[in-house]
């Protein structure tokens, strides 16, 4: 079974190029076919694979399929070649699986759109490079499938083009994005520089025979590798892109930005784990980037209106604890988190989705509300989704993954109680906001008349993510002892916090929030209103809503100044000191031609002139 | 013999085409396609033939007698280098024959003429190893290009035709200087005239001496690269000339800067040339980043595509200063995806200009729902220009920084901003021109078959370069290596 | 010093050209036609052309203390006379235009062409001023030779006194020269120069002098301000006459008397002729610049073309010679090319000499703009023109002589130059503004286009044969 | 014995009054007699010259240079007629229609 390994991409490439050639002349339900059916081809594939994976597991954990060398100058031979360990197969299975749903699901949503198949061309090009991306044996492969999922999300989320705002935000995440890019290929040269070779694991072998633990080469590679990574996966500082993106059709936001793509910098870091456990500061960077974002997106989610940015928020703030777990050391903690919250976050979009179609492309939750009734699917995989997202206690998938990055950052060696507690402090945010977005939108009186209902294609997915977001928790153990073959065990620091202490302080805390959230938004829905009102509150509030005034930030130092400069030098300054010489040559043709007068003494003194100073040269040289 | 039927075929040709003309416009267009498409089996007959050992020498001669008194010969001779820009100079020369079926309605016959002289100049300077024979090939480019924008350019034609002329002049007479130089240096140590390549190269010289000569041939092929400061003549020529030439412009005449230096500047001179390489390094890295913001600013759609060839070149000039395998071979690979990726731009730009008559980006906008496969080729090739990886601008760009970094990690790292730099004013072209609102409400036909034909197979090019470039990197790779030898101090 | 047998045959170019100056004058006794005159010069012409076959033989001659004749004379009389039957074969067409009489302009071409073949064959002072004169005046005649209309008028007065002035200057500075050394002849005058202790302060002021008369002939700045009016306002076919006969067999001289004397070697001279070549290079290229007359931009372009022959005269090495020469037979076939173009396209009233008239050209008549282009480009020194041969050879012998601030001020103002060249082109490839093809082109005229078109071509892709003639002419 | 540096003196002197009268007169006539002067004192220059030198040459290069005076002057007066014919003035300055 393994060697169809380069058949999980490939087929969703083909998929993507078929759509893109002739895509603009199929009918819809070729293109759905297509497009869907080559996801789920993909998907059984690497079913099969894992399947395969697991009864047999290859020599060394690890099996690598190489297809052909890519580039040949000297030592440099990156190859166009798989790697499938533990860790890329339970991305690749996640990855192909939630995008298989979601794929389904569009088959609906997307029903009578201009842009069906090219919509289609887009979402399999994007899973081909996702797949790609996971399954890189080189950091140049992982950085195509990298740069191309980038390039998809982009074309997604600019996907109604002819809406200028959409096309801002689609070329603002494509930037933003590749500015931690940029820094991810600088490190790349780096790495190939002094280690001579970019194949991940003989890098990882090479990095940790090298360098010391601390090396400032070690630091300054995954300094780099972190820029990318942040940038990616939606984190401070370059987390802005992420709510605008949200411009995307949903099924887009499900798959790309909240399921898969924006995992892909944690995905990064697990892969790269040597090179951060042998830089210390950086790896503790990695954890207090994912404990203040998590806390920033949380304050944000909490204020804003539009249902699809509370969710890109929160969104944000779960990759910074998958950060935070990644920074305390506790890697499968992270990757577990990414499984869970795959399942839970598309699971909301969807479900948003199927709302927001309902009520005519409305977003804004406060004209939303009641529907509890009249969209019962979307209710309940809703409510399971939020309580995953909250962290349910017991049930919930949500629950286990983060009770075991909050543990681990408890009892980490690096973290300590500081990360800890800013881990509390964002689940008591994340059942604040989740659950007034519940309530908001569920409860109450019925704000906007329902026009549309989901047919089985958008009710189905949403039932089978709603199903594993709960199951999904309850594969923690086989989990981390199949990913233990990948990713070094986490190593517990003496004297920590007890597993139960852990899971009941979470507990607490998201009681704590669901309360807060039930007193001000259901019980005394005036509370949230006049907090609002006053003045500090007010501040607060706009503070929070426009992302802590980064965007502000961002466009008064970095694009206005670009922005402004390209402009006034439109036309290019360098050139006027050609025209300043053309200039010059005008001017000394006019001075030398008004020598020419025509008249005959003028001329005649003039060789006269010219004699004299030629005698003038001569005598006196 | 076949070599100088690369030169002869395009030379014959256009003065049949020109003929032609008189009493049959498709004759004489498709006499030029046939020319061009013959000389392209040609090279690719070339390219089969050569056996992997024999890259490292040449893989074809002819030889003849000029001006014997000062060395002048008639001597032509390929490698793989060469036989490389070959071929991009007939693949692009053929479709921009292709691209220009329906554009040229007047003067048809002298257009044609003049497209295939350059080609047969192009060619001239790629094959020639007579540094007088260079010269005069180089020379020989200039006048029919000229004519091809003086006369069918657009509004601002003139000023732009005289500037390139000028330009491109000037700077090819200080290399003649420089040549004469070198050959009466060569002439007081040997006694001999020689103007022949191999009889120069190793030619001993005094410091000062030899880097006022490297000057001389540097300028000349840093105006026509263009580096950052003498590039202004670019964007004129560029914008104003008809797509053919514009093609030509950006896909072929740059490359000729970049061939010489490669060609010329390093192995004739190593020392000035080493001792030089921080300067043009600087250069390089300032045309990328300069380069790109200039595009951003740019409302002209063909000047916007103008000033990303000054910054993708200014990677072709790190690649060639940094001097090291990778990034010589980056810089080779760049200028070859970029001949493509920026023909194929200007292609589009010239199909669109011709439906709706304007260039200003201002006045476009959601072309997309009219004429989408038109909209997605220009995706695809703004991607190129972004250097998306999997295609093949992003192979040479990333060798060249790769090579870079091992030089400069300052400059490799600014010039890896220049290709984030590139993202904004790709972006900005694809955004404004054929997505957004279609306010004007442009209602224009989509690429026809022939249309549909040249992007295609600009884009399958591209594609394969970018996932398979191996035949081609393996092609001047032994070349790359003898250039990488003479590095002083290797 | 009696004159041989030998000394006539070795003369038999110069006396043929006397003759059939002789002969049209019969001719024209007997009766008036402008194409029997027309044939007569020809004839006689290609005659002299073909007795210098029979008069290499005999070379080289010293034929009196007044003559040499070796093979540099021989070869720049060949090319005198050849210009000379191409200035025939335009004039004819040219004059065919307007009513007058145009016998006597046969006459005075002949006169000017046997002047210029005594300059350069002329060892002496006496033969030089002899020479000179011959041309002059023949000049003055020819430029003022449509005398009814004004401009020719004009152009022949003024070239009339200052050419007189400049001849003044020139016998003046002889006469220094003489005074000081004791001797004309140019041989005995190097042995004088080469003892020292010669009698600086006459020699040198008469050397300046002698510098003036040449400047002034050969157009070099600062004694260029006239060129311009003369060739605008002289017929085109006698404006080519000027700037190819009479410049030629000038500098030809020049080379023959400083190369011979080595007064240029001295170095106070050597500075007057870098000021000059430089002067002449820039005042030339810059004044043409935004000139909107096509006879005053090509005049001003002849200013700056001498300019760049100076920088090869100064470079003196094995090379100048060659350069010089094959420089000056590019700038022959050339300049009589353009100024044919002008010449065919003038009308019997003014000539064609306004931008505007070029205007579209190549849209009404691409053959003659094709031409035109080709002299242009020859100007400008692109390749497959004997121009760009030319240039590289001066190029050439510039960078063998070390002169590398005059290369480089070359190589500087001929890119400025490309400018109005351009500005030509320019005009003649745009779209056409009047409809009308202009005056009909005779065959004389169209013959001597075509040959020199085809010379241009052959000599800027073959320039092998002619090469080696230059390199075989020592200069006697 | 001929006071030579005299002679040349003379002549300069008679040279330069030739140039000042060619450059200060607007009549064509006195333009054409001032070219006279100037070519009259080349005339003695030469043979002041000769005589230093005790030989014929500058005389007879003297006879050279009034013969040709003689063709120019009659040439210049043939002009000044059609000038005189055309604008009905000798003025030089009035001949300038050509420029620039």
């Amino acid at each position: 079974m393994l060697p169809l390994l380069w058949l999980v991409p490939a087929i969703p490439f083909a998929g993507a190029l078929t759509l893109a050639v002739l895509g603009p002349r199929m009918r819809e339900k070729a293109a759905a076919v297509i497009g869907t059916g080559s996801i789920a081809v993909s998907a059984v594939i690497s079913l099969f694979i894992a399947a395969a994976f697991l009864t047999a597991p290859p020599a060394a954990g690890a099996y690598t399929q190489t297809l052909w060398t890519w580039i040949d100058v000297g030592s440099f031979r990156p190859a166009i070649a798989f790697y499938l360990d533990a860790l890329s197969l339970v991305m690749m299975t996640v990855v192909t699986f939630v995008s298989f749903l979601i794929h389904v699901y569009s088959a609906e949503f997307m029903r009578g759109d201009e842009g069906y198949s090219r919509f289609f061309a887009y979402m399999n090009l994007f899973v081909a490079s996702m797949v790609t991306l996971l399954l890189a044996d080189n950091l140049l492969l992982l950085y195509l499938g990298w740069e191309g999922v980038g390039l998809c999300s982009y074309l997604l989320i600019g996907f109604w083009y002819q809406d200028p705002a959409n096309g801002l935000a689609g070329r603002k995440a494509f930037i933003v994005t590749r500015i931690g890019d940029t820094a991810m290929a600088v490190g790349l040269f780096l790495l190939f520089h002094n280690l001579g070779t970019l194949r991940i694991q003989d890098l990882m072998h090479a990095a940790q025979s090298q360098w010391p633990v601390g090396s400032a080469y070690a630091i300054a590679a995954a300094a780099l590798l972190l820029g990318g990574a942040v940038g990616k996966s939606a984190q401070l500082p370059l987390q802005t892109w992420l709510p605008d993106a949200m411009a995307g059709p949903t099924p887009t936001s499900a798959l790309i930005h909240a399921a898969t793509m924006v995992t892909a910098g944690v995905y990064l870091i697990a892969r790269t784990h040597v090179l951060f456990a042998l830089a210390p500061p950086v790896q503790f960077a990695v954890a207090v980037v994912g404990a203040a974002t998590l806390l920033m997106a949380g304050f944000s989610a909490a204020t804003q209106n539009d249902i699809k940015r509370v969710l890109a928020y929160s969104t944000i703030s779960q990759i910074g604890y998958m950060f935070l777990a990644l920074g305390v050391g506790a890697w499968s903690a992270a990757i577990f988190h990414f499984m869970t919250h795959a399942f839970f976050k598309a699971l909301l979009f969807l479900a948003a989705g199927i709302v927001i179609e309902a009520l005519h492309h409305e977003h804004n939750i406060f004209r939303m509300g009641g529907l509890r009734n009249e969209l019962p699917v979307a209710f309940w995989t809703f409510l399971i989704g939020g309580c995953a997202l909250a962290g349910l206690p017991l049930i919930t998938a949500g629950y286990y993954s983060k009770d075991l990055i909050l543990w681990s950052a408890a009892n980490s060696t690096a973290g300590g109680m500081g990360l800890w507690a800013a881990g509390m402090a964002g689940v008591v945010l994340t059942s604040l906001y989740t659950f007034r977005l519940i309530f908001l939108v569920f409860f109450g009186r019925l704000e906007t008349a329902v026009s549309h209902r989901p047919g089985l294609a958008m009710t189905v997915p949403a039932c089978v993510l709603a199903f594993l977001s709960i199951v999904g928790g309850f594969g923690k153990l086989p989990f981390e002892a199949l990913l233990a073959t990948a990713l070094p065990q986490f190593r517990e620091a003496g004297g920590g916090m007890s597993e139960a202490l852990a899971s009941a302080a979470a507990g607490l805390a998201f009681l704590a929030g669901l309360l807060a959230a039930w007193y001000a938004y259901l019980q005394n829905p005036s509370l949230a209103r006049s907090a609002a009102a006053n003045p500090a509150g007010r501040l607060l509030h706009r503070f929070w809503f426009s992302d802590w005034g980064m965007d502000w930030l961002y466009d008064r130092v970095f694009i206005r100044p670009v922005v402004w400069a390209a402009s006034a030098n439109k036309a290019d300054v360098i050139d006027s000191i050609y025209d300043g010489l053309a200039g010059a040559a005008a001017l000394c043709y006019r001075l030398l031609s008004a020598t020419e007068t025509g008249k005959l003494r003028w001329y005649a003194a003039w060789i006269a002139g010219g004699s004299v100073v030629t005698l003038a040269i001569v005598m006196w040289l | 013999m076949i070599l100088l039927c690369l030169i002869l075929i395009p030379l014959i040709a256009g003065a049949l085409a020109w003929a032609a003309a008189r009493w049959s416009l498709s004759a004489c267009r498709w006499i030029a396609l046939l020319a061009v498409a013959a000389d392209f089996v040609l090279t690719l007959v070339l390219w089969g033939s050569h056996s992997p050992a024999g890259l490292g020498t040449w893989l074809a001669e002819a030889d003849w007698e000029w001006i014997p008194q000062v060395g002048i010969r008639f001597h032509l001779a390929l490698d793989g280098l060469s036989l490389l820009l070959l071929m991009l100079t007939f693949f692009l020369g053929a479709l921009s024959v292709l691209a220009s079926w329906r554009e040229i309605t007047e003067g048809v016959g002298f257009f044609h003429f003049n497209l295939l002289w350059i080609l047969a100049g192009i060619a001239g300077v790629f094959l020639a190893v007579n540094l007088f024979l260079f010269y005069f090939a180089w020379e020989l480019m200039l006048a029919p290009m000229y004519f091809l924008i003086a006369i069918w350019g657009h509004e601002n034609r003139v000023y732009a035709a005289v500037k390139f002329f000028i330009f491109t002049q000037l700077s090819g007479l200080l290399m003649l200087v420089a040549i004469l130089a070198l050959v009466f240096v060569h002439h007081r140590a040997t006694g001999v005239y020689s103007f022949e390549y191999q009889d120069l190269l190793g030619t001993t010289m005094p410091p000062g001496a030899e880097m006022w000569m490297m000057l001389g041939f540097f300028i000349a092929f840093a105006v026509k690269l263009p580096a950052i400061v003498l590039h202004t003549w670019l964007p004129d020529a560029h914008t104003e000339a008809p797509t053919a030439g514009s093609v030509i412009l950006a896909g072929l005449l740059l490359k000729t800067g970049a061939y010489g230096m490669l060609r010329f500047v390093l192995p004739l001179f190593p020392h000035a040339a080493a001792s030089f390489a921080p300067i043009a390094m600087a250069l390089g890295v300032a045309g990328i980043l300069y380069g790109a913001l200039l595009a951003f600013g740019q409302t002209d759609l063909k000047r916007l595509v103008a000033y990303t060839s000054v910054s993708h070149l200014g990677f072709v000039l790190l690649g060639i200063f940094v001097w090291n395998p990778l990034a010589l071979q980056g810089a080779v690979m760049t200028m070859i995806c970029h001949g493509i990726s920026t023909g194929a731009l200007f292609i589009l730009v010239g199909a669109l200009q011709d439906r709706i008559h304007t260039r200003e980006m201002d006045r476009m906008g959601g072309i997309w729902s009219t004429a989408p496969r038109l909209s997605g080729a220009a995706l695809f090739f703004a991607l190129a220009s972004l250097g998306l990886p999997g295609l093949g601008d992003f192979v040479g760009e990333f060798l060249v920084l790769l090579g870079a970094y091992r030089q400069s990690i300052v400059l490799a790292t600014l010039a890896a901003i220049g290709v984030l730099f590139a993202t904004f004013y790709a972006l900005q072209f694809v955004q404004r021109a054929f997505q957004g609102p279609n306010t004007l409400n442009w209602r224009i036909p989509d690429l026809v078959p022939r249309e549909g034909l040249v992007m295609a197979l600009m884009i399958i090019a591209l594609l394969w370069l970018g996932l398979y470039p191996r035949p081609v990197l393996d092609t001047f790779e032994p070349v790359m290596a003898r250039i990488e030898q003479m590095a002083p101090g290797r | 010093m009696n004159v041989t047998g030998q000394d006539f045959v070795a003369l038999l170019p110069l006396l043929i050209l006397a003759a059939t100056a002789i002969a049209v004058m019969l001719a024209v006794a007997v009766r008036r036609s402008h194409a029997i005159s027309a044939s007569i010069s020809f004839l006689g012409l290609a005659i002299s052309f073909g007795s210098l076959w029979i008069a290499a033989p005999e070379l080289p001659r010293q034929v009196t203390p007044l003559l040499i004749l070796d093979r540099y004379a021989l070869f720049y009389i060949a090319l005198l006379v050849a210009a000379a039957m191409v200035f025939v074969l335009l004039a004819y067409g040219y004059f065919e235009k307007s009513e007058d009489d145009h016998d006597e302009m046969y006459i005075l071409m002949l006169v000017a062409t046997l002047g210029g073949a005594v300059l350069v064959s002329s060892s002496h002072f006496a033969s030089l001023f002899l020479g000179l004169e011959l041309l002059s005046v023949a000049l003055y005649g020819m430029i003022a030779y449509p005398r009814r209309r004004p401009l020719p008028l004009e152009a022949g007065i003024k070239y009339l006194v200052l050419a007189a002035v400049s001849a003044a200057f020139l016998v003046f500075g002889m006469a220094l020269v003489y005074g000081a050394l004791g001797t004309m002849q140019f041989d005995e005058i190097a042995g004088q120069l080469a003892r020292p202790g010669f009698d600086r302060w006459l020699v040198l002021p008469g050397t300046a002098l002698i510098i003036t008369g040449f400047g002034f002939k050969l157009a070099l700045a600062p004694f260029h301000i006239w060129t311009p009016d003369v060739y605008e306002g002289a017929p085109a076919p006698v404006t080519a006459y000027v700037a190819t006969v009479s410049k030629g067999a000038m500098f030809a001289l020049l080379l023959r008397y400083f190369y011979r004397t080595g007064a240029h070697q001295q170095t106070p001279v050597f500075v007057v002729f870098t000021v000059i070549a430089i002067a002449s290079m820039f005042a030339g290229n810059i004044l043409a610049l935004l000139q909107n007359n096509v006879k005053r931009i090509l005049a001003y372009s002849s200013i700056a073309h001498l300019g760049y022959l100076l920088v090869a005269f100064q470079a003196s090495g094995d090379l100048a010679p060659t350069a010089v020469g094959f420089y000056l037979v590019a700038y022959f076939v050339t300049t009589l090319g353009a100024f044919g173009v002008v010449a065919v396209l003038s009308g019997g009233t003014r000539d064609a000499d306004l931008l505007e008239d070029y205007r579209g050209l190549f849209w009404r008549r691409p053959a003659v703009a094709g031409v035109f282009t080709a002299m242009l480009f020859s100007l400008a020194g692109i390749p497959v023109t004997a121009g760009f041969i030319g240039k590289f050879y001066v190029l050439a012998a510039g960078a063998s002589g070390e002169m590398w601030s005059l290369v480089i001020i070359l190589v500087i103002t001929s890119a400025i130059g490309l400018f109005y060249y351009l500005r030509i082109v320019v005009a003649m490839y745009s779209e056409a503004t009047q409809a009308e093809a202009g005056p009909a082109i005779t065959p004389s005229a169209t013959a001597a286009l075509i040959f020199l078109a085809a010379a241009l071509v052959v000599l800027g892709l073959f320039p092998q044969p002619l090469l080696s003639l230059i390199r075989n002419l020592a200069i006697g | 014995m001929f006071p030579i540096r005299e002679g040349f003196l003379l002549s300069g002197v008679l040279f330069t009054l030739g140039v000042i009268g060619v450059l200060v007169r607007r009549n064509l006539l006195f333009v054409l007699m001032s070219i006279e002067v100037m070519l009259n004192a080349a005339g003695l220059a030469f043979v002041a010259a000769g005589a230093r030198w005790g030989q014929p040459d500058g005389q007879v290069v003297f006879l050279f240079i009034l013969a040709m005076a003689a063709a120019e002057v009659s040439v210049g007066l043939a002009l000044v007629l059609e000038l005189y014919h055309q604008y009905k003035s000798l003025d030089t300055d009035a001949i300038s229609r050509m420029r620039g």
